[in-house]
């Protein structure tokens, strides 16, 4: 049966591929057709992913793999295949539930745009190669997919190309993670220089993640006398990671890639593509440790490679959850909270190893689907509205939506016990607080759960609490109420949420049943690991974390409705008078209100200062902290990297420009230039003579 | 003997300084002349007479004159607004320089190339013809193919009419 | 002397005599009997025949058993030249029929048997190990493509690109042919082999060095590579547009063979070594130097352009500079026909791909319009087959995968790397990758211009010549059948220059 | 006769005119002859070294400048040729003023 399966998973992606090369044939005014071919083909991609998931989910020490020749060239020979072990189906099948999701949800999201067929052509597309990339046997056919992946994600962002940012974040976006591959395609090229193979398992044992491989790559010199070849290559590749799972620096991409649609938004941030640097990182995970030094008590592994990923992961995670607090677009915070989590990813990767990171990815990728589609179906109601200002007291009219979005959002900060990202998170920060090198990263990651729940809170007050806030002059009086989703969006967000409570319960350090899984054991229920002093210490820092977090987001924004668009942030109003806020409220029927809620603002106002000092004196001093950090933050975001990185863009330009300006159109110059040239090389060539 | 080398060497340069210098440009194609012509001079001394015949005849006899016959087709007495400005020819002649004093350094001043004056057979036309017969046949069929890509593309650019809609811009 | 019959050498160079006996047919028929038929006709019947002649010659090269060293070097004829024949006909072949429908020459034999003859002479170059015949063949292909570039009636530039393009061409013949005569004066040999045994007893020495660096200024120009690309800009902007096709694929092809077959027999000893911690003099420092400005130069430029055709050209220069990338691997002594096969198969698809996005601008500019890329704009439903297959090319030369730009950069850095470690080709290869990324900024330029932005609005559907589109069309396969198996045509040139060297 | 490096010496020298003629001469015809004064030099290279070779036998070097001289005629016909379609466009042979490809 598990051989049988083993076989079929190839089908898995190249279900979607057909269905992408039929939708690419259809004519357009066939929608229907369209949609139901790719959610046909990804069900039926989903039913094998899962049923391989379930037969290898008894026997999680199995791998089974299938190569095929690929290439002879002269006498060596290049194969490419696909494998089942836990790592791919668990992905496959994670991949392609939440595809099929997504891909429903779409189908009510995307109904009015006028290129729907195109829409789910990139949308199968998009799915095919990413299955592609979770089976690949071969870094090869990996690094092909990836590229694929890329290329469909492309088309996807800028799938509104007639929105001119949303040309350039797709522009953007491609050419990042691009910068990223580079490394990546050098890595490969290198590993293959060095091993001779791409594969990474094959039955003989000759594939490039197998003992013989990994022993001659660890028994090779150093490379320019600096550096270990294995550290080098893994850096290489985690340069590719870094760039498509938007690690500081080359994050830039991620939060301009909100100008795609939002399933687009949900299938490349939440679920799939983002994750595929983690997930390239736990595949190799073998080459990581390649010349590791085993730490006896805490079974980490310590290599320069790890230690580098554990380090920008921390980072990251830290750097991303403080410049989300500081974003008003719903789907940016969204972004930057998804960066922030990848970045405890690659901690826990970096620290715990595989099971860790790859259990916070697959319950991040339920969580966040949830949050991203939830975020859609708001948008959706709210008439494409994305800035949280002007959105309020949605929880009346869309209560199915508000349900699940508490889940995710609850799930993401980490609300203890019944929510998957608690545990997962948990593991984290476990990993990180055993990590043998330093407590930084701990340190960091407990900071980063904090301002998880506090940003989180808040765009939830921002969002779903308060009074409605649409844009002023649109058509007030009549202004049209938010409307909840149909059922085919909001089908998915209910499944969705069941799973971001669900999954929680297989990797409670009681029954780590998902990690032992990942790791090829089999997984033993132990409850006595629960109460032993470290886990639980652990475990209390986390919840203090969640509940200073939530408490801090509540006591800023939650306390009292957030009443106007126009009103500065909760914290920034503290400094000015609040009524200057509010003077440009010339309408007479709005009188009442301003009066009021001047009323009201004044007399919060005082007993603020008497609050602030008796009762809130910390969490008020530690708010303006974050804020500012925030601030900062989003300055050095904003003029910093991302300035640096069109700067760079610019440069890149202006060169251009030098370069062709050497080409003035006299033939003289030409043969001068040939001349010089010639003597400077001889030059050269002559250096090292006699 | 041994004055007639240097002479001719000399001859030589100064034809070629003035083939590169000369204003008008008749007066320079002259020096040319006398520069290839002190080549084959210096061929026949080095026993090549069949080399210094053929560089006669291609050179002085087809060569020049068609650069002649060019010079008077295209009335260009040189000279005429080409007042050389004085960065641009000394960056020339300092790229030339440059280039010329690392063939100097390099290939003239190697040991190995002092070698004495060794004795020779002497180059029939007969040798030459059967060795042209013989393994340089592919080439030699290879030079005919070039001179005849030559002529189609001499005669078709130089007879060209310039369409009546082209005109210079 | 001759122990090989000349019935022998008409066996061995069948494929060179058929194709010049078919450039003399054209030329006759088109003068004798064609002469005032209407020049469409005139046309087709010349491209007619002379594809009928490409095809009899690529016939011949895949005939088995015609193999041999000739003439002391002068011919050697074995599977991988056969082969490396064959690709150049198919890129001739292909130019030939991006012509048939042009309107740019009034002069149809005499253009046909040109690029017939280029042909001959880049058949010649993959076929000889003698430097004298190196020489001639070389000055074959660029005399007849100097010509060729001067036919464009269409552009009142061609004058002045071919005039450059042949000053460039002549002063870097003048320098090769005295390197030669420098490295006849050291081995006393005009055969590769010879001249290679005697500098690999003598080593590198200044005059050593003085030869092989002004050799390479005559392949320097040939493929192109900074600082000896100045003249390809202009040229491929003021010749006929299927004669920039080829200057830009099949003469690099012969030129990437020849320089190969030059640097792995001829200076195998002297290479060198381009480490960053150890430079050893040699040629590979010096084609390391040519490749880092080649992939920066032609990159950077490439952005600048306004025009289609330039901007292949200066991204041709960029390419030239990853075939050097892999060049450089010849200097590892571990397998040097393997080496030679990545370089061989990457300017080989290169040069396919590169015709085809010619082809799209011959296309434009036979509609009426240029090739500036502004007026792209729209091209996806004005044309939407020609801007398919033009986003195939460009997303090949920018090595997505899986095109077959992809399999090429990455079989030709994993040679580079797997050269030899004292080689220090790491920094080389990385350059180079990174560079390819700068590379997809300016090709998705083109795309955006054919996919994004609207046409406007007095631009209606484009007519496109069916010999263009069949064309395309057929380019585009071989890219996408290559990409997914790029063995097809990598496995056989491995195995023949394996057997070669 | 002289010495092998004499006439290597008198070769780099006509190189070297041949180049700076070519590189600084505005008259395209001028920067023609330059460059048949580098091909030249060139065959002075070979017939020099031919002379010396100590193989009495080997007769490469005089083919071979049978053959450069062969080539160089070649290269200066196709040369004339587009001097004269450029001087009818331009109605110069002033290499300055043909500059319309650039950049």
């Amino acid at each position: 049966m598990i051989e049988k399966l083993a076989s079929l998973l190839v089908l898995v992606p190249v279900l979607p591929l057909l269905a992408a090369a039929a939708i690419a044939v259809t004519k357009r005014p066939h929608r229907q057709r369209a949609s139901t071919l790719a959610i046909g083909a990804m069900g039926l991609s989903c039913l094998i992913a899962v049923s391989a998931f379930l037969a290898i989910a008894g026997a999680p020490e199995e791998r089974l793999v299938r190569n095929f020749d690929w290439l002879h060239i002269g006498n060596t020979t290049i194969q490419l295949g696909w494998m089942l072990d836990p790592l791919s189906a668990a992905m496959a099948a994670m991949v392609s539930f939440v595809g099929l999701l997504i891909f429903i949800f779409s189908k009510g999201y995307m109904a009015h745009d006028e290129n729907y067929t195109r829409f789910f052509g990139f949308l199968a597309l998009f799915g095919a190669a990413m299955l592609g990339l979770v089976i690949a046997n071969s870094l090869l056919l990996l690094f092909i997919c990836w590229e694929l992946v890329g290329l469909a994600s492309y088309l996807l962002i800028g799938f509104w190309f007639h929105k001119p940012e949303a040309a350039a974040a797709a522009k953007k976006a491609f050419i990042t993670t691009r910068v990223g591959d580079m490394g990546l395609l050098l890595g490969m090229v290198w590993l293959h220089a060095a091993t001779g193979t791409l594969t990474f398992y094959t039955e003989g044992g000759e594939g490039c993640l197998q003992a013989g491989a990994l022993d001659s790559l660890g028994a090779a010199g150093l490379t320019a006398r600096l550096i270990a070849p294995a550290t080098l290559i893994a850096l290489l590749l985690f340069c590719g990671a870094a760039g498509k799972s938007g690690q500081v620096p080359l994050h830039v991409w991620l939060p301009d890639a909100m100008e795609g649609p939002t399933p687009v938004s949900a299938l490349i941030h939440a679920a799939t593509m983002v994750a595929a640097g983690v997930f390239l990182m736990a595949r190799v995970f073998p080459l990581l440790e390649v010349g590791a030094a085993m730490h006896g008590e805490s079974h980490s592994v310590v290599t320069p490679a790890l230690t580098v990923i554990t380090w920008v992961g921390a980072f990251t995670a830290l750097f991303a959850a403080f410049i989300a607090v500081a974003q008003n677009d719903i789907k940016r915070i969204l972004a930057y909270s998804t960066v922030s989590q990848l970045g405890y990813m690659f901690l826990g990767l970096g620290a715990g190893g595989v099971a860790v990171g790859m259990f916070h990815l697959l319950t991040h990728a339920f969580f966040k689907a949830l949050l991203f589609l939830g975020a859609g179906s708001v948008i959706h109601g709210c008439h494409e509205e994305q800035d949280i200002r002007y959105m309020g007291g949605v929880r009346r009219w869309m209560p199915v939506t508000f349900a699940t979005y508490a889940v995710g959002m609850m799930a993401l900060s980490g609300v203890p016990l019944f929510f998957s990202g608690f545990w997962s998170k948990d593991e984290i920060l476990h990993a990180a607080h055993g990590w043998p090198v330093s407590h930084i990263p701990f340190l960091m990651g407990s900071l980063g759960a904090v301002l998880t729940a506090f940003y989180m809170t808040r765009q939830v007050c921002y969002v779903f609490f308060g009074p409605q806030r649409s844009r002023e002059g649109a058509d007030h009086g009549k202004a049209a109420h938010p409307h909840e989703s149909p059922r085919v969006m909001t089908m998915p967000l209910v499944i969705l949420a069941t799973f971001a409570v669900g999954l929680g319960i297989f990797g409670t350090p009681a029954w780590p049943w998902a990690q032992s899984f990942l790791e090829g054991e089999h997984a033993h229920l132990a409850f006595g690991h629960l109460f032993s002093g470290e886990v639980l210490a652990v475990m209390g820092t986390s919840l203090v974390c969640v509940a200073f977090g939530i408490g801090a987001g509540w006591w800023f924004y939650g306390r009292q409705p957030i009443s106007s668009a126009a009103r500065p942030d909760a914290l920034e109003e503290r400094f000015t008078p609040v009524f200057v806020a509010l003077k440009n409220r010339l309408y007479v029927d709005e009188l009442y209100e301003a009066t009021v809620i001047r009323f009201n603002a004044l007399a919060a106002r005082f007993f603020d200062v008497v609050d602030r000092w008796i009762l809130g004196g910390a969490v008020a001093v530690i708010g303006y902290l974050v804020v500012g950090f925030a601030w900062i933050g989003r300055f050095l975001e904003d003029h910093g990297v991302n300035a640096g990185f069109d700067l760079g863009c610019r440069g890149i330009r202006r060169g251009a420009g030098a370069g062709a300006a050497l080409q003035d159109g006299r033939v003289h110059n030409y043969l001068r230039a040939l001349g010089i040239g010639f003597a400077t090389l001889l030059l050269l060539m002559t250096w090292g003579c006699h | 003997m041994g004055f007639v080398f240097p002479l001719i060497a000399t001859l030589t340069v100064l034809g070629a300084v003035g083939a590169m210098s000369f204003r008008k440009s008749i007066h320079a194609a002259l020096s040319l002349v006398v520069a290839l012509l002190g080549i084959a001079v210096t061929y026949l001394g080095l026993g090549a007479e069949f080399i210094a015949l053929v560089q006669v005849l291609v050179y002085v006899g087809a060569v020049a004159i068609l650069v002649v016959f060019v010079m008077q087709l295209t009335r260009s007495e040189g000279g005429q607004g080409e007042g050389m400005a004085v960065r641009p020819a000394a960056l020339g002649v300092g790229t030339a320089g440059l280039v010329c004093g690392g063939l100097i350094s390099c290939v003239v001043l190697l040991p190995d190339f002092r070698t004495p004056w060794p004795e020779k057979a002497d180059v029939g036309l007969a040798r030459l013809g059967e060795a042209l017969t013989g393994d340089y046949v592919v080439a030699l069929e290879g030079i005919g193919l070039l001179l005849t890509v030559a002529i189609i593309g001499a005669v078709l650019i130089a007879l060209k009419r310039p369409n009546k809609e082209e005109t210079p811009e | 002397m001759a122990a090989v019959t000349y019935l022998e050498l008409l066996k061995l160079g069948g494929s060179e005599v058929l194709l010049v006996l078919a450039g003399l047919v054209v030329l006759l028929v088109d003068l004798a009997v064609m002469r005032d038929e209407p020049r469409q006709n005139r046309m087709l019947l010349a491209g007619a025949i002379s594809a009928v002649g490409c095809f009899a010659a690529g016939l011949w090269a895949l005939q088995d058993g015609i193999t041999g060293r000739a003439f002391a070097g002068m011919l050697v004829i074995d599977r991988a030249s056969q082969l490396v024949k064959v690709v150049l006909l198919m890129m001739t072949a292909a130019t030939v029929a991006l012509s048939v429908q042009g309107r740019f020459t009034r002069h149809v034999g005499e253009y046909f048997s040109l690029l017939l003859f280029s042909t001959v002479g880049m058949m010649l170059m993959v076929s000889t190990e003698n430097i004298l015949l190196l020489f001639v063949a070389l000055e074959i292909a660029s005399l007849s493509l100097y010509i060729l570039t001067a036919f464009n009636e269409e552009n009142p530039q061609a004058d002045e690109a071919a005039l450059k393009y042949f000053l460039f061409g002549g002063v870097a013949a003048a320098f090769l042919l005295f390197g030669l005569s420098v490295l006849y004066g050291l081995t006393g040999s005009l055969d590769l082999r010879e001249i290679g045994a005697v500098l690999g007893q003598r080593g590198v020495d200044a005059g050593v060095a003085v030869a092989v660096v002004l050799v390479l200024v005559g392949f320097g120009f040939k493929v192109a590579a900074v600082p000896f690309h100045l003249w390809a800009p202009d040229a491929y902007v003021g010749a006929p547009t299927p004669v920039a096709a080829l200057v830009a694929s099949g003469s690099k092809v012969a030129a990437f063979f020849l320089l190969g077959k030059v640097l792995s027999t001829g200076f195998a000893e002297v290479a060198g070594s381009a480490a960053w911690h150890g430079v050893l003099s040699g040629w590979a420092p010096v084609l390391a130097v040519m490749a880092c400005f080649s992939l920066l130069l032609g990159n950077l430029a490439a952005i600048a352009q306004k025009r289609l055709k330039r901007l292949l050209a200066y991204s041709a220069v960029g390419h030239a500079g990853y075939m050097l990338v892999g060049a450089m691997a010849l200097a590892g002594a571990t397998d040097r026909g393997r080496a030679l096969a990545m370089v061989v198969f990457y300017a080989a698809t290169y040069g396919f791909t590169t015709i085809g996005a010619f082809g799209v601008a011959a296309a434009m500019e036979r509609a009426g319009e240029s090739d500036r890329i502004d007026g792209f704009a729209g091209l996806s439903s004005r044309a939407p087959v020609m801007s398919f297959c033009l986003m195939i090319f460009l997303l090949s030369l920018a090595g997505i995968p899986p095109l077959v730009g992809f399999a090429g950069k990455f079989f030709l850095f994993g040679s580079a790397l797997a050269a030899g470690p004292g080689l220090g080709l790491v920094w080389l290869v990385g350059f180079a990758i990174a560079m390819s990324a700068v590379a997809l900024f300016y090709y998705l330029g083109v795309l955006k211009q054919a996919y994004v932005v609207p046409a406007g609005e007095r631009a209606g559907t484009l007519t496109v010549q069916v010999s263009v589109i069949l064309t395309l069309a057929v380019l585009t396969a071989v890219v996408l059948l290559l990409g997914l198996y790029p063995g097809l045509l990598l496995d056989p040139l491995t195995r023949a220059l394996a057997v070669g060297m | 006769m002289a010495p092998l490096h004499q006439y290597l010496l008198l070769s780099a020298l006509l190189f070297g005119i041949g180049l700076a003629g070519v590189l600084t001469r505005r008259n395209g015809l001028i920067t023609l002859m330059g460059i048949e004064l580098m091909l030249n030099a060139a065959n002075l290279n070979f017939i020099a070294f031919w002379r010396h070779s100590p193989n009495p036998e080997a007769i490469e070097g005089v083919l071979l400048t049978m053959f450069a001289i062969g080539v160089a005629a070649a290269e200066v016909a196709v040369g004339l040729a587009l001097v004269i379609a450029i001087y009818r466009r331009y109605r110069s042979v002033n290499l300055d003023e043909v500059d319309q490809l650039k950049g």
